[in-house]
């Protein structure tokens, strides 16, 4: 246990020692290196180390602790970016929620139909070869067209679908094989046991799946992050970090640490979906479990 | 969406209407969010809905599906969606005059248009080049002569030398370059180190921000009609209400969502104002030689892929003045001023960072 | 990012037909469900543009089309083959030395999780919009992160009883990497540069919306959009989707290659 | 299932067995009869690919007979199985890693919705001395442990014959030898016929009534050797060393061998 | 190599062998003292977990012990390893599934840069009677075959020391007395001395001079049962049905069992 607590402390150690190498390396270079970066062949390999293009490590960081505008109204940085990012942290989860749903589902159709799997995989496949940014605007006006009842598209919806889109993907095929991954003498044994198909999916095909589904949906998590904030830059959706992405981005050549804020906000937010899912692996801790071979 | 509400209306009740605009919340659309934070639009009854867009979404087909009531956008872009089916009416030209320019350094020599040839040119894309190849035109250049470089949201592309020429707004991407450091003196950039090309000087200007709305409901739409009169109304007055307090104007896009600093803010609204004030046949008001001249424009701007905006001439019902005069001589007999006759800019003093 | 695999499982002989018809008709099915909608339900060709009329500005633009597909095929073809090779090399040495493990994690981790949109200004203003470097930069940091992640896992799936003939062989280090550890990281490699195949055209291509030399498919979409052109700008997605196919056909062809003799013994 | 305990636990008539491959036709089985009496314990053994795996899978309905009829209990093998007639068990332990050795043998139990499950599952562990790991998971138990928890799992619904593809296969000869004497009591207490998959010939005549002996391509039956070890005699340890037990070994090695006893090995004897 | 065969071929003196886990200490190996001669076959049998395979990589210098020493043909363990003296082969196969067999057989070669690389491997592959699948890949071999190739590349470089962790492991009954036979041919052949851990009391009679039996817990040795089947002897397969092999086998399980014989088996003898 103390061994294991001991590896975990070492693993955060090198990983910080690995962001402050990395910050070095950037104001190693930014001190080194020529003003308009390193030329080979036509084809600029290292960046030019100007204040605008690479700003300070301590002008990015000390930026988040500035007020976002001099106008009374604004608070410091690192909280507009961090407000934005629940916003769009609560979108990915809902567009997230609903990739897991299609996911499955996929994957279950895919299991009990191999015609199926064989029609509908290729196509899965394919779909993810789509630039969405693409499509983001015709799902917004496709959206704003759905009025069910006392129902009404909201903007943010589209932005969830999207989400949604690039969430499904690894999870539908996470699924799937992890739902075929049970081996032939569990299968056979639930013929024995003359149970169906239902009964063999549930204590058989999910409980199997898990190895296979948790790390489909923490990619999932990180892609349904990713595709909200493309989503809210392509339709230019308000309040996440998307908006003040391009945003800030547009103020970058006055001001140009403002526009890493939001680059930070947006990993955070990344590795805090996908570490969310994480948590997830420990409740299911048993499920994680292999048999050791006979 | 706004289309079944837009013909309520009567009694106490608002006309819900949707404004699509075609960029972020900004001093660009001042006149839009003081008409709804000075309640000039509740008192023409109606409760307008404004929807800012972002990198991808086209404001007027936003309009031709029917998702809102109104959108602003350049007459040139709208110029191409009609032809390719949009069924759009421009019944306000808000913008008197273009605000393009075309920036190089101070030192470049390159002053007119004619000096673009071989040089890397930069534009935003999205339909904001054709004036650069309609003002290229006219001086015998195709686009082929060019490098076209795409610029993004900011102006490091041009300061770091990416570009020659940059496309800037008068009320936003200059200022940028005047918010920024020259890292030669530790002081900010001044007007003194760029040269300036602005398109309004050029046959290739066009027309740029309009009101656009749906042709079909213009023309059969009664309550349609009735709340587009309103709607021009309640913007004009906003416009007059930026004109007179480019301050507060600012200060009302700025709670409205604008990310920009105060004096960026407010230079830009002050820009603004001058693109529209002052207008001699009152705002809004299509001026026709200078249609004409944006469809001419249109015409023979060709891109690099050899595509035009529009290959022939756009329909009649493409604008109105009708609708903006009804407005107008409303307002006018109401004894309110709408030529800006005394308009006057402000002196607006950028600070680094446009903060 | 971990592998995703994707094979179909292969069912006896006389229903293999059914693999390649299964798929075809699913494509079929949905395209003349589209074409219906347009033209027999009415959905206006504005909302929502036909086959038909993708197709045949798809015909109309194609030299255009092949020219643009050209340029973002080669960003994402650099990309690819730099972030693979930089991937694999820095796989090699975090598998190696442990310190580089622990201190590369942070950072392919934020690196997994950073959307392109959030890199793809700052990359213009430090490797200049005046070149295609800054896109082909996007796509090789998208290429990057499955490549080296799989590659991690592949070094470390040489087996205990490779190790210790190696050892009892008194084979060298570099022979040891020559023989057993890189044979076995093989087909974990080129699952990783499958995977990385279609994100370095999809990187390549949204790039293109965020500045830079005009004439990549990723730009040409976003103008035709703007100007409401959108069978053409349909037509330039097709050959993007076709494009990201290519890729990932070749790669996945590379890939069946170097797992042709892989299966543990 | 008490009233079909008259009939014989299985009979195989003129079964064949044939798979379809990628490289042509298998023939895994060929005119195999072979029935297997209520109570009476019989090994298969014979070269790798003989067909002895296949002849299991038929009488346990896990695939079904090219020609000829497979009957458990009077029934038919597929009316058999979802009766519950049978317990089965495979070379891997196959347990569900997820659940503890408690759940794990008393997955039937629960599928089935038995009452008193609890009571018999503690009963089976009791029966193959696990009581005290009842908690644990699969993974931390040995290989020997593992596979005591199958077989408890293929003997929960009591079932009146066991079918095992070499259930000891993956264990070594100590644990091995430890598992059979275990078995032999666990048989003689329930009663239950039992068809027993194995390559080890000393295996095969430890526990068996009768030795089936098979050849391959076509598999087919070459030898059916009954032991002469008393079925009364008590299967004790000593027994592997008494001199019958070595007849008994080399009369299998050699119906193996194709019938042709080696001529010193007789010679000796 | 060969002024080192006057040497023993193997001595372990005194050597203590010690994990550290997660758990704590594991005493693998304790007390160990054994001499293998040149030229002579020495099994080493035991339970699972009783340190066979660790002493066995202690002599190969795949691992170092906690105490005592190693010698082979009178060098340190680490430069009989360097000299490349012995040749090694596992449970597993352990070939490289993208060589084919020749590659597989000639890897030590290769590695060593040995020169008419192509002559040996054709030797050695008709040594295993695999000639005709040279070009093949391991998967498509049956396991007996991939194990014939893991014992041609074990002998790749004349070894005049073999070390064999339970190579038969994994094979069918027959296929493994068939192994058994070759290896005591190809052993005949080189001359070598074998170091050869395994489960089955049969096969570490047959192939044996000296069988070392091993208690667990800490690993030691228990009993040296030496084989009284003369070496000149010819270990045909008739052996395998001779009284004597049945005695030996008696005698290595009563060692096994903790030396006490049991009551029957001593009587019928
Ligand atoms: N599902 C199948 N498809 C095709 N051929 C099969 C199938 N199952 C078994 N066979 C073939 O049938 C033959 C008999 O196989 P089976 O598994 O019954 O042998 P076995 O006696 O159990 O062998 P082993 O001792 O190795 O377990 C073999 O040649 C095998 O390849
Ligand atoms: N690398 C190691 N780390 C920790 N413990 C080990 C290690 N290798 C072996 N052991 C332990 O040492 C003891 C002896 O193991 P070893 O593998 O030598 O046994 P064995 O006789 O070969 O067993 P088997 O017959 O199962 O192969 C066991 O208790 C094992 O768990
Ligand atoms: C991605 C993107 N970049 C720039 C523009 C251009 N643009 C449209 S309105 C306006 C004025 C004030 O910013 C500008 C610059 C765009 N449409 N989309
Ligand atoms: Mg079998
Ligand atoms: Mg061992």
């Amino acid at each position: 246990m103390t061994a294991m607590r001991a590896r975990t402390a070492r693993a955060w150690l090198w990983g910080v020692a690995g962001i402050i190498v990395l910050a070095i390396l950037w104001e190693g270079y930014k001190w080194l290196g020529p003003a308009d970066g390193v030329v080979i062949g036509g084809a600029r390999v290292l960046p030019r180390t100007s204040d605008l293009a690479m700003p300070h490590v301590w002008d990015m960081a000390g930026r988040l602790f500035e007020n976002v505008t001099r106008a009374e109204t604004s608070g410091p940085l690192w909280l507009a970016v961090a407000s934005a990012a629940l916003v769009t942290l609560g979108i990915a989860a809902v567009g997230w929620l609903v990739g897991v749903v299609v996911g499955i589902g996929l994957s279950l159709v895919m299991l009990r139909w191999r015609i199926a799997e064989w029609g509908l995989l290729p196509w899965i496949v394919l779909s993810q070869t789509v630039p969405l940014i693409a499509f983001a605007p015709v799902v917004k006006s496709w959206g704003s067209r759905v009025v069910i009842g006392s129902f009404e598209w909201q903007d943010w919806m589209s932005v969830a679908l999207i989400a949604s889109y690039l969430a499904f993907f690894p999870i539908a095929i996470g699924a799937l094989r992890g739902l075929q991954s049970p081996d032939t003498i569990h299968l056979e044994l639930m013929h024995t046991y003359g149970i169906g198909w239902w009964k063999t999916l549930g204590r058989l095909r999910f409980p199997a799946s898990v190895p296979y589904l948790l790390p489909a949906l923490r990619l999932g998590a990180a892609n349904a992050v990713i595709g909200a904030v493309v989503a809210e830059v392509s339709t230019g959706l308000q309040g996440g970090i998307g908006r003040i992405l391009i945003q800030y981005a547009g103020q970058a050549s006055g001001d140009p640490a403002k526009a890493w804020g939001p680059i930070f906000g947006a990993i955070v937010l990344g590795l805090v979906a996908a570490g969310s899912v994480a948590l997830l692996g420990v409740i299911l801790k048993n499920y994680r479990r292999v048999e050791v071979g006979t | 969406d706004g289309t079944d509400d837009a013909s309520g209306g009567g009694g106490d009740e608002l006309t819900s209407v949707k404004l699509q605009l075609q960029w972020l919340p900004q001093g660009q659309f001042a006149g839009y969010f003081a008409a709804v934070d000075q309640g000039f639009f509740e008192e023409e009854g109606l409760d307008v809905e404004i929807i800012p867009s972002g990198g991808d979404i086209v404001p007027q087909d936003a309009l031709a599906n029917g998702d809102v009531d109104y959108a602003i956008a350049w007459v040139p872009k709208v110029l191409g969606s009609i032809e390719a089916g949009a069924n759009l009416t421009n019944i306000a030209q808000i913008f008197q005059r273009s605000g393009t320019l075309q920036v190089s350094w101070a030192d470049s020599g390159i002053d007119s248009v004619a000096d673009f040839e071989g040089k890397k040119i930069g534009s935003w894309g999205f339909g904001n080049e054709w004036e650069i190849f309609a003002a290229m035109a006219a001086e015998g250049l195709d686009s082929s002569t060019v490098e076209i470089i795409t610029q993004d949201f900011n102006m490091n592309a041009f300061l770091q030398g990416d570009i020659d020429a940059a496309q800037a707004m008068t009320y936003n991407e200059y200022a940028q370059l005047l918010e920024a450091v020259d890292p030669d003196t530790g002081e900010l950039y001044t007007e003194d180190d760029f040269n300036v090309i602005s398109y309004q000087d050029t046959v290739g200007a066009m027309l740029q921000d309009a009101i656009w709305a749906d042709t079909e409901r213009l023309e059969s739409d009664e309550a349609y009609q009735e709340t587009t009169v309103k709607f021009l109304k309640a913007v004009i007055k906003g416009w007059i209400f930026a004109a007179d307090d480019p301050q507060a104007a600012s200060d009302i896009t700025i709670a409205a969502g604008s990310g920009w600093g105060p004096s960026h803010e407010l230079w830009m609204v002050n820009e603004t104002n001058k693109l529209i004030w002052p207008a001699p046949d009152g705002i809004g008001v299509i001026d026709e030689a200078a249609w004409n001249q944006t469809v001419e424009g249109a015409l023979s701007a060709v891109n690099e892929t050899g595509a035009s905006p529009i290959t022939e001439e756009p329909p009649a019902s493409a604008w109105s003045n009708e609708w903006i005069q009804k407005a107008l001589d409303e307002l006018t007999a109401d004894g309110v001023d709408v030529t800006g006759e005394g308009f006057a800019p402000i002196d607006v003093e950028l600070v680094e960072g446009g903060n | 990012m971990s592998a995703v695999t994707v094979r179909a499982r292969s069912g006896p002989r006389d229903l293999r037909w059914l693999q390649v018809v299964a798929p075809l008709a699913v494509g079929v099915i949905v395209l003349g469900a589209w074409q219906f909608l347009v033209s027999v339900v009415g959905v206006s060709e504005y909302l929502l543009p036909s086959p038909a009329s993708i197709a045949e500005q798809f015909v109309a633009f194609f030299p255009s089309i092949v020219q643009a597909s050209g340029i973002t095929g080669l960003n994402a073809l650099i990309g690819l083959v730099g972030g693979s090779l930089i991937g694999v090399l820095l796989a090699a040495l975090a598998s190696r030395w442990s310190p580089i493990d622990g201190m590369t994690a942070p950072v392919v981790a934020s690196l997994a999780v950073i959307p392109i949109v959030a890199l793809a200004p700052v990359l213009n203003t430090m490797f200049g919009a005046d070149s295609q470097f800054s896109r082909q930069f996007i796509a090789g940091l998208a290429s990057f992160v499955p490549v080296f992640l799989n590659t991690l896992r592949g070094f470390r799936q040489t087996r205990a009883v490779h190790r210790d003939l190696m050892t009892a062989y008194a084979a060298s280090s570099g022979q040891v990497l020559r023989t057993v550890t890189l044979p076995t990281a093989r087909p974990f490699i080129f699952t990783g540069i499958r995977i990385a195949s279609s994100l370095a055209v999809i990187s390549a291509l949204v790039a293109e919306y965020f500045g830079g030399p005009r004439g990549g498919l990723g730009g040409l979409i976003s103008t035709s959009a703007a100007s409401s052109a959108y069978a053409r700008a349909w037509a330039y997605v097709v050959a993007s989707i076709v494009l990201g196919l290519l890729f990932y056909v070749a790669t996945l062809a590379l890939e069946r290659l170097a797992t042709r003799h892989g299966s543990p013994s | 299932m008490s009233d079909t305990l008259s009939a014989p636990a299985v009979t195989v008539a003129g079964v064949d067995k044939t798979f379809e491959t990628r490289e042509g036709l298998v023939h895994a089985l060929e005119a195999i009869d072979l029935e297997v009496k209520a109570g009476e314990f019989v090994s298969l053994i014979g070269p790798s690919g003989c067909g002895k795996s296949t002849l299991m899978r038929l009488i346990a309905d896990l695939d079904q007979p090219t020609a000829g009829t497979v009957s458990v209990f009077g029934k038919t093998a597929k009316q058999a199985r979802l009766d519950q007639d049978y317990g089965i068990a495979f070379q891997q332990a196959g347990l569900l890693p997820w659940r503890t050795v408690a759940q794990n043998v008393g997955l039937p139990l629960e599928l089935h919705g038995v009452a008193g499950r609890a009571a018999r599952v503690a009963e089976l562990l009791d029966m193959v001395g696990l009581t005290d790991f009842a908690g644990r998971y699969p993974d931390q138990l040995s290989g020997g442990m593992q596979q005591r928890v199958a077989i408890a799992r293929s003997l929960a619904e009591k079932p009146s014959l066991l079918l095992m593809d070499e259930p000891f296969g993956a264990l070594d000869e100590m644990t091995r030898e430890r598992m059979q004497t275990e078995l032999v009591r666990i048989c003689a207490e329930t009663g239950a016929a039992v068809v027993f998959v194995t390559h080890s010939i000393p295996e095969a005549v430890y526990l068996s009534d009768r030795v089936v002996v098979m050849s391959p391509r076509p598999g087919r039956i070459r030898e059916i050797v009954p032991m002469r070890l008393d079925q009364t005699q008590d299967r004790t340890d000593a027994l592997r060393e008494d001199t019958s037990y070595f007849e008994m070994i080399t009369a299998v090695r050699e119906a193996l061998h194709g019938g042709a006893p080696t001529t010193r090995g007789v010679e000796t004897r």
